[in-house]
């Protein structure tokens, strides 16, 4: 199949005007699930952005007497939290943390990772040797474990919680970047820059490095949920962001305790992050498949 | 020599549907193989020479291919008409297929005896013992030195040539009345690529097969075959006996191709004959003959309408308008 | 095969080593004092002091760290100063309950999400491919602690099926017993495994049926059916495999959570309880045990390859 | 290949199987035991030794293998005799004789007598004792600091000297720590003592699978009334619903730690019975007395003013604990009402603020723990009080804290603190009033030496706390300790929210249980239906 | 034979083969094991052989894309392997690359513009104005529109793209260029295109070429002269028109009689060599050849020949002539 398949294959040959990033774009827009998921994405954060101008209250006002308003009763269209406060303003604002706490977690461990392994794929030997023992001691952790290992160490809390699980991610994406780099590293085209007299670090990251990028952008997309997950599992053993502070997975554990008497109170923030979560992988499905067309069809 | 026909295709169309559009990857192609015969189809890449050959044991991928008109009349019946049942009794028994890539195409994680010996199981409903007895025989027939040993070895324990030995034996092993050969060598050295070909021509002449071979190689087919279909962008360009085509090539494509080839007997260093252009896009095909852009000779004809397989001298065939107009 | 094995086995010991290093580093860098929790708010500065000599705490990092090392190569993992037990009885029979839930929950993952991946594969756009494909999405896509919640919320609440919490009906033990209890922890761990388990040998599967071998053998005359069975499955398992490995690793880890909501006397509550009371002894031999379980794991994964693939040799 | 692969599936199975098998260790024994209940508890007891107890999982599940030498009456922190039928106190205060019951036996079948008495406080406060090392005491000061010497008078009697007069003593007792344990046990099994308790309680230890359960039976041969209940089933159930859906689902019959709103829900129910007892405990924020702006008296009577602390009780708290008018829980003897009390009054808050110099308010730093001992609701009070301070101008920022780290942060010399406000909770030992005010608010028990956290000090109150606690007769101590009570209340160190109820909900078949002010289950006496 | 452009000298490059963890050397492969000729100015030298003959590594040793076992490379006279990092770097200038695989050679991330500034920039040479000037020259020279700069690689065919990498070969001007299989990966149509555009280019520029092919037929077609490889060592070296008329090593011979010739008039005799290409890991001892040798004698098996010449222009390895 895959001799057929270059025949049909052949791509537009010369006439094309296309980039491969608006080729990209192109086959992206078709994938309707992505498309769906780049939406909801984008107005969640639209939300969580214009929060303060899409609700009169205040995320930190407790308001005794008006504990566990069922949704839709005293002008609550999400009802009350067992603080009184309104869970619709506390889901907008909880959206800014969660989703930047993904992002943010991915971020890090991405840079962090990619440092690792392109030196390590690039330079091989012993440089290798040193960075990816590292990493395999940091992959004998489960990383439950390991996140809260981190965080006995630097204290709970938010941002806290962002560099553990972001620590966590480091040795996935290195292994990741250090695998397409071993690959490249043979390509000819490095060749070619070596031979033209290029030095290591231009090889390093204006060859290597973009062409690195896209299994890692497809992988940090279907991350930044994992991560999103993981920081609400960490609030849940109350590692994580500390009370008040409307993050989603602080309010989904703070809010089981009421499951019976106010479902809403947990149900709203775990349905925003599943939602959140759904999107993101919607979105890096959609993306992996438009870079890699051959496994869509 | 009697030209009796085994394989009969008649205006074949195997299209694909992509996002982008449709690919007429076989568009419209005739041809016949006869009994004990070899024919050999050439072409480059994007010719449709292979969808051709995976069209006639019905195993285009599909989504996105289809077999959208034609007909495949093989031992007097249309392989188009019979069910999915029908067809896997037929391959691998009456008609069976080797494979550009030996690499690719052995299954890595089974035993080379065992993928012998599964076609005997198939079709000859042999016992395992039975089957990989007669798959180690099969090995020695193709040339393997201790196959017994060798029936065990994992494909990757194997050098390109013997895998490609093993994909004959596989292919042979039903004594096939057809035997499609796409790219068999191509992915060989020089001397490997003898050796192979050198074993298809005695086991034909042993068994008689017919031989359907895909190649770009125009060495190859001057070697092996007996007649030639020349293929140029989904349709056929040329069709006739191989001495003829090769003395006097009608088609310009068939004569750059031709030229293009160093030649050993050549003198060095002269500037080769060559075509032009690049193979068009095949969402795209130019209107009218296919090959017009390229062609050093075309003319407004060619750029209108698309000329027709006619029959020339003897035997051989050729879709030009050039041609019609000499005649 | 034997030396690759030794090798391996040796491997192991600079990688617990860095392990060893790192867990105790970060747990006496962490602030927050043994001593203070076992005598707990009430105790005075002086009896804070004289703990703190007993539990040898006020010696230099280095020298704890070589005194801990050098009684756990002699089988001694000091004793938990929480739970005052011998740590290392203690956290094996812990684990012990954490591996029997890993692994149910790895067999119903692995079972699932092939059986899920292989079914959708072969029936590409079908019902049940777009039914499974948005299950396993939705699996993906809850957090486990909640999905366990939820469990209990229906099964054990609503319909008061099966028990949700603990491994064992009181005074009882043995696998029967066990059964009810560990079907709602399972099922919450399994579910995320399952769902990449899922689409990881779907999209592989349609990876494999495109190689040049499906082809031939497809020439060779072998059903669809076929030659996805015999020839497809192997090849396609080896990626899985990989992913499995590692979603035992996240088994491991999610094992943490779901024995927090199910009361499932793992090392997950330990561990956590351990690292807020500053359980050094404790914390260090959990993580040091599960991480060589982990990295054997992993070494079964590799071994596991050389039997699916038998282009890696090890020798 | 699918074969193997499936046998790949049966090894895996196998093997589960074998763990499972392995995990369990112990023989089948039958459900239907109609003189058995299950406990839910918290979370699984740290120890089974007394002496190392300091949670009240322990307490609860192991408390009552052992008897002390004397014991609380029931619901109330009065004594009564335990092993020791009678004691003689000395004119000076120094001196505790104790007459031992006779014909007592522990559950190893050992006897009971004055040198099991002295073995078991030896082993804590001796540090050359030969078992000392068998374990860490964390009551040990706290409970036997100001004991001298233990002595063997006969095989039934025993003299117990203090270094100096201290009323409370006999009250200490009656906690934990001076539960009194088989030797010839603790010789036996040494460190491991913790999971194979020996004592002389109504209950005898049967086992305990670590993670699971702790089971403890009726000691057909105790002393005192046998207990009707044969078997007790200790679980640790951490989740606070799933304890409530084992509870409702039948798979429990006792638990503790209903949530507030669930508490509400099970009481409407009806199929329960809820047993309530106000507890010995004291909900505060504590206030820097030492450094501005909560140095001036009026900013701390303000910022009392400006809380609803009835709000706080009846909305987070939902009625889960008793609003408080001072420091001492109504269960404590000599507590009083007649203080000065602080009402929800933001009006008067906001004048007292200006007649202190901070018309405009100011910012504050709020320190609460994430979650701790006694420590209730900390972030939703913590929220409760921010949102009522921001009302009067006060800007709290609340910064959390795990609780380790907490104490840490909170137990510091006054001037190495840059504490402004805090919570914390406090805990009675031993029910005497001296164990709330004199080591939480006298002077002397400033960090590190006590727990006087807000760095109160007022001369007067000092001097009438150190008074108390050389008076042996209650009716002496009394006067003094409300005379104190009220002059910590005018210069209110505190904001005292509440004193925490325990509540504890129960399958309606268990008759007769009673809660104890010390959270101690005292299951002896109740039935089954 | 001083006046050479490019002399190699017994060059020689062992890949160490590695194994397990402690990555202890369990042998080598003898990728290349013992390699001279020499390229003068202008000329073609073919270099053929079948895959695994070590005619890929021998280019990129020249190149110093790989550091060498031991030998020397001698260009202009200049020792390269004793050339530190700068030193190397200018002289890169002189010396290029043409690849094989025109999909791996180019960075797909770049436009072809970028891709043929590349070099100008790596060595600082001009402003931005003229190193644009000279991409379309070279565009121009190459045979492709100066609106092609302005494109990805992967839209283009891989005969524009095999000009695209020519272009940025002759970016810096260079004296020498090794072609390592040019054309192998193209269409035949195609490969006449390119190999005219590189005989043209050489006559235009005086180029030097090392031209490595395992297409017989082809390296005959360009080469002035043809070194025939053989597991890692060169058999015969030739003038062309002198080593197909005549032949001398008994493998050389059987390379040119299993070319396939696309006329089916000519019937030759061929021969047929049996068995596979011994690994490079464990070459035969001997000639390395003496296990497929159809004329093999039994000082074969003891020996290795040495490559003698046997007339003036002609050098072969066999016992056969010594």
């Amino acid at each position: 199949m895959s001799s057929t398949g270059s025949e049909i294959a052949v791509k537009p040959q010369g006439t094309a005007q296309r980039t491969k990033t608006r080729e990209l774009w192109r086959r992206l827009k078709k994938d309707k699930f992505a498309v769906a998921g780049g939406i909801v994405l984008l107005t969640v954060i639209i939300l969580g952005i214009a929060a303060p101008l899409l609700t009169s209250y205040n995320p930190y006002d407790a308001v005794l007497d008006q504990r566990l308003l069922p949704p839709g009763t005293g002008g609550h269209l999400l009802g009350t939290d067992q603080m009184g406060r309104d869970l619709l303003t506390r889901l907008f604002y909880g959206a800014r943390i969660s989703v930047m706490v993904g992002f943010v977690a991915v971020a890090i461990a991405l840079f962090f990772g990619i440092i690792v392994g392109l030196f390590a794929g690039y330079y091989g030997g012993l440089v290798d040797t040193i960075f990816m023992r590292g990493i395999d001691i940091l992959m004998a952790f489960p990383y439950v474990l390991l996140a809260i290992a981190i965080i006995a160490a630097l204290g709970p809390g938010l941002f806290q919680a962002m560099i553990a699980i972001a620590i966590v991610g480091i040795p996935y994406y290195a292994r990741i970047v250090r695998g397409t780099v071993l690959s490249l590293r043979e390509k000819e085209f490095v060749e070619a820059e070596k031979a033209l007299g290029a030095g290591n670090l231009r090889i390093i990251f204006k060859h290597i490095l973009p062409n690195t990028m896209a299994p890692i952008i497809v992988a940090a997309t279907l991350d930044v949920g994992w991560m999103i997950i993981a920081a609400a599992g960490l609030s849940f053993l109350g590692l994580g962001a500390q009370p008040p502070t409307a993050e989603w997975g602080v309010m989904l554990s703070e809010g089981r305790n009421f499951l019976r008497v106010a479902p809403w109170v947990s149900i709203f923030p775990g349905l925003c992050i599943f939602i959140v979560v759904l999107s993101l992988n919607l979105l890096g499905d959609g993306l992996r498949d438009a870079l890699d067309p051959r496994l869509k069809e | 020599m009697e030209q009796q026909p085994l394989l009969k295709v008649t205006n074949l169309k195997t299209h694909f549907f992509t996002d982008d559009g449709v690919v007429p990857a076989v568009d419209g192609v005739s041809f016949t193989v006869n009994v004990g015969e070899t024919l050999a189809i050439v072409g480059e890449s994007g010719s449709g020479k292979s969808v051709t050959s995976t069209s006639i044991l019905r195993l285009v991928p599909s989504p996105p291919g289809r077999i959208i008109d034609g007909s495949i009349i093989f031992e007097d019946t249309d392989l188009l008409g019979k069910t999915e049942d029908e067809m896997q009794r037929i391959r691998g028994d009456r008609i069976s297929m080797i494979f550009q890539e030996p690499m690719t195409s052995l299954n890595p994680v089974h035993r080379v005896g065992e993928q012998i010996a599964e076609a005997y199981r198939l079709h000859r409903g042999m016992d395992k013992h039975e089957a990989m007895q007669r798959a180690v025989r099969m090995l020695e027939r193709v040339g393997i030195p201790s196959p017994e040993k060798r029936a065990g070895d994992f494909p990757h324990q194997l050098s390109g040539g013997m895998r490609q030995r093993v994909m004959i034996a596989i292919a042979l092993s039903c004594r096939p009345a057809l035997l499609i050969a796409d790219e068999p060598t191509t992915a060989l050295d020089v001397t490997i690529q003898a050796q192979i070909l050198d074993l298809m021509r005695k086991l034909q002449e042993e068994s008689r097969t017919s031989i359907l071979l895909i190649t770009h190689d125009l060495g190859v087919v001057a070697e092996m075959a007996d007649r030639v279909i020349v293929m140029y962008a989904g349709k056929v360009v040329e069709e006739g006996d191989v001495a003829a085509i090769f003395k006097n090539p009608l088609h310009p494509y068939t004569r750059g191709l031709l030229g293009s080839i160093p030649r050993l007997d050549w003198r060095r260093r002269t500037i080769l004959p060559s075509i032009e252009g690049v193979v068009p896009n095949p969402l795209e095909f130019p209107t009218g003959c296919r090959f017009n852009p390229r062609c050093p000779d075309a003319g407004a004809k060619c750029r209108e309408s698309e000329p027709a397989l006619k029959e020339m001298t003897g035997s051989q065939k050729v879709a030009c308008w050039l041609m019609e107009r000499g005649c | 095969m034997l030396s690759y094995l030794i090798k391996r086995l040796l491997y192991l010991i600079p990688v617990l080593f860095g392990v060893s290093v790192l867990v105790f580093g970060i747990m006496h860098l962490a602030p927050g004092d043994p001593a203070q929790v076992i005598l707990g708010p009430k105790a005075t500065a002086q009896s804070l002091a004289k703990l703190r000599a007993e539990l040898g705490l006020d010696q230099p990092v280095y020298k704890q760290y070589l005194n801990w090392m050098a009684n756990v190569l002699q089988g001694d993992w000091g004793r938990s100063i929480q739970m005052k037990r011998e740590v290392l009885p203690l956290v094996a029979g812990r684990f012990l309950n954490t591996l029997v839930l890993t692994l149910f929950a790895a067999l119903l993952a692995i079972s699932v999400g092939l059986l899920a991946g292989i079914v959708s594969a072969t029936r590409q756009y079908s019902v049940f491919d777009r039914v499974s494909m948005v299950g396993a999405l939705v699996g993906f896509c809850l957090p486990v602690f909640w999905l366990g919640i939820i469990l209990q919320f229906i099964f054990g609440l609503k319909l008061n099926m099966l028990p949700v919490s603990g491994m064992h009906s009181p005074g009882h033990s043995g696998f029967a017993d066990m059964l009810p209890f560990i079907i709602l922890p399972a099922i919450a761990l399994s579910a995320e495994p399952a769902a990449v388990i899922a689409r990881m040998t779907r999209s592989s599967i349609l990876e494999v049926i495109r190689q040049d071998y499906i082809r031939t053998a497809r020439a060779k005359g072998l059903s669809q059916g076929g030659t996805i069975w015999h020839h497809a499955l192997k090849n396609a398992l080896i990626p899985v495999v990989t992913v499995v490995g590692m979603q035992i690793g996240y088994l491991l880890a999610g094992a943490v959570l779901v024995e927090m909501v199910f009361s499932w006397p793992g090392i997950g509550t330990l561990m956590v309880n351990g690292i807020i009371a500053r359980d050094f002894p404790l914390v260090q031999g959990i993580i040091l045990l599960v991480s060589t379980s982990y990295v054997l794991v992993n070494l079964l994964v590799d071994i596991l390859y050389t039997y699916l693939d038998p282009r890696i040799t090890y020798d | 290949m699918m074969k193997k692969f499936f046998l790949v599936t049966c090894f895996i199975l196998a093997a589960a199987l074998l763990l499972a098998g392995c995990g369990g260790g112990g023989e089948q024994k039958s459900t239907a035991d109609n003189s058995m209940i299950v406990v839910g508890l918290q979370a699984e007891p740290a120890t089974l030794d007394p002496h190392q107890m300091q949670d009240y999982n322990s307490t609860r599940a192991g408390r009552e293998i052992f008897n002390t030498l004397v014991e609380f009456k029931d619901e109330s922190t009065e004594l009564e005799p335990g092993l020791a039928t009678s004691w003689d106190i000395s004119e000076d205060g120094l001196e505790y004789v104790f007459h031992l019951r006779q014909g007592v036996k522990f559950h190893d079948g050992t006897p009971f007598n004055a040198d099991a008495v002295k073995f078991s406080i030896d082993r804590q406060i001796d540090p050359k004792h030969p078992f000392h090392d068998t374990g860490t005491y964390p009551y040990a000061d706290f409970t036997f600091g100001m004991v001298k010497s233990v002595d063997v008078v006969d095989e039934a009697t025993v003299k117990i000297t203090l270094k100096e007069k201290f009323a409370p003593f006999l009250a200490n007792m009656a906690m934990p720590a001076a539960c009194i344990v088989s030797p010839t046990a603790v010789e036996k099994y040494g460190k491991d003592f913790t999971k194979n308790p020996v004592g002389t309680g109504p209950y005898k230890f049967v086992s305990w699978n670590p993670g699971v359960e702790v089971i403890v039976e009726a000691n057909p041969d105790y002393w005192g009334e046998k207990a009707k209940i044969q078997k007790i089933v200790y679980k640790p159930i951490i989740e606070d619903q799933a304890r409530l859906t084992e509870l409702e689902s039948g798979n429990v019959d006792f638990i503790v730690n209903i949530p507030p709103d669930d508490l509400a829900r099970l009481k409407a129910d009806g199929n329960y019975a809820i047993v309530e007892q106000p507890g010995m405990h004291v909900w505060y924020t504590a206030m820097n007395c030492q450094k501005p702006p909560f140095n001036n008296v009026k900013v701390r009577q303000a910022v009392n003013y400006a809380i609803n602390k009835e709000s706080i009780v009846k909305n987070i708290l939902k009625d889960t604990g008793v609003p408080a008018v001072g420091p001492l829980p109504p269960v404590i003897w000599s507590q009083t009402s007649d203080v000065p009390k602080y009402d929800y009054n933001p009006e008067k808050a906001r004048q007292l603020l200006a007649e202190a110099g901070y018309p405009n308010g100011f910012d504050v730093t709020y320190w609460v723990p994430e979650s701790g001992s006694g420590m209730q609701q900390p972030v939703a009070m913590a929220t409760a009080i921010q949102s009522d301070l921001a009302k009067v101008g006060i800007n709290v920022k609340i910064q959390t804290l795990e609780w380790t780290s907490y104490l840490d942060k909170v137990f510091v010399p006054a001037d190495k603190s840059d504490m402004q406000m805090h919570q914390m909770s406090w805990i009675g030992d031993n029910g005497d009033p001296d164990n709330f005010l004199y080591i939480l608010l006298s002077g002397e028990q400033w960090p590190e030496a006590g727990f006087n956290d807000a760095y109160y000090k007022n001369d007067k109150v000092d001097q009438l706390l150190k008074q108390a606690r050389t008076l042996s007769k209650q009716e002496d101590r009394t006067p003094l300790y409300q005379e104190a009570q009220k002059l910590i209340m005018e210069d209110s160190p505190w904001v005292i929210v509440d004193h925490e109820t325990q509540i504890v909900a129960m399958n309606k078949k268990i008759k007769g249980f009673k809660l104890h002010p010390t959270g101690v289950f005292r299951f002896e006496k109740a039935s089954l239906e | 034979m001083s006046g050479a452009l490019l002399e190699v000298k017994d060059v020689k490059k062992h890949f160490p083969i590695k194994r397990g963890l402690m990555s202890k050397n369990a042998g080598c492969i003898k990728a290349v094991d013992g390699v001279s000729f020499s390229v003068h100015k202008g000329e073609t030298l073919g270099l053929v052989g079948e895959s695994g003959c070590g005619k890929s590594t021998t280019g990129r040793l020249v190149l110093r894309l790989l550091e060498p076992t031991s030998g020397e490379v001698l260009f202009e006279d200049k020792n390269i392997y004793r050339l530190s990092f700068n030193q190397m770097r200018q002289l890169r200038r002189d010396m290029q690359i043409i690849f094989q695989d025109p999909y791996a050679s180019l960075n797909p991330r770049l436009t072809v513009e970028d891709i043929i500034i590349e070099p100008l920039v790596i060595h600082g040479i001009g402003d931005s104005h003229s190193r644009r000037q000279r991409v379309k020259e070279m565009l121009d020279l190459v045979g492709l529109s100066s609106y092609h700069g302005s494109r990805y690689p992967h839209e283009f065919s891989g005969g524009q793209r095999q000009r695209i990498g020519i272009a940025r070969a002759l970016a810096l001007n260079p004296k020498l260029i090794v072609c390592d299989e040019p054309v192998s990966a193209l269409d035949v149509s195609i490969q006449s295109q390119v190999l005219n555009l590189l005989m043209q280019l050489q006559d235009m520029l005086k180029l030097t070429y090392i031209f490595i092919a395992h297409g017989l037929n082809v390296v005959k077609h360009v080469s002035d002269r043809v070194g025939v490889m053989y597991l890692g060592k060169i058999v015969e070296i030739a003038d062309s028109e002198e080593l197909y008329r005549n032949a001398m090593h008994p493998y050389s011979q059987a390379l040119l009689s299993a070319v396939p010739v696309p006329d089916p008039e000519i019937k030759r005799e061929r021969i047929i060599l049996t068995g596979d290409v011994p690994s490079p890991a464990n070459p035969p001892t001997g000639c390395r050849f003496h296990t497929r040798c159809p004329q093999c004698m039994d000082i074969c098996r003891l020996e290795e020949p040495a490559l003698r010449p046997v007339s003036d222009k002609y050098m072969v390895a066999c016992h056969k002539y010594q």
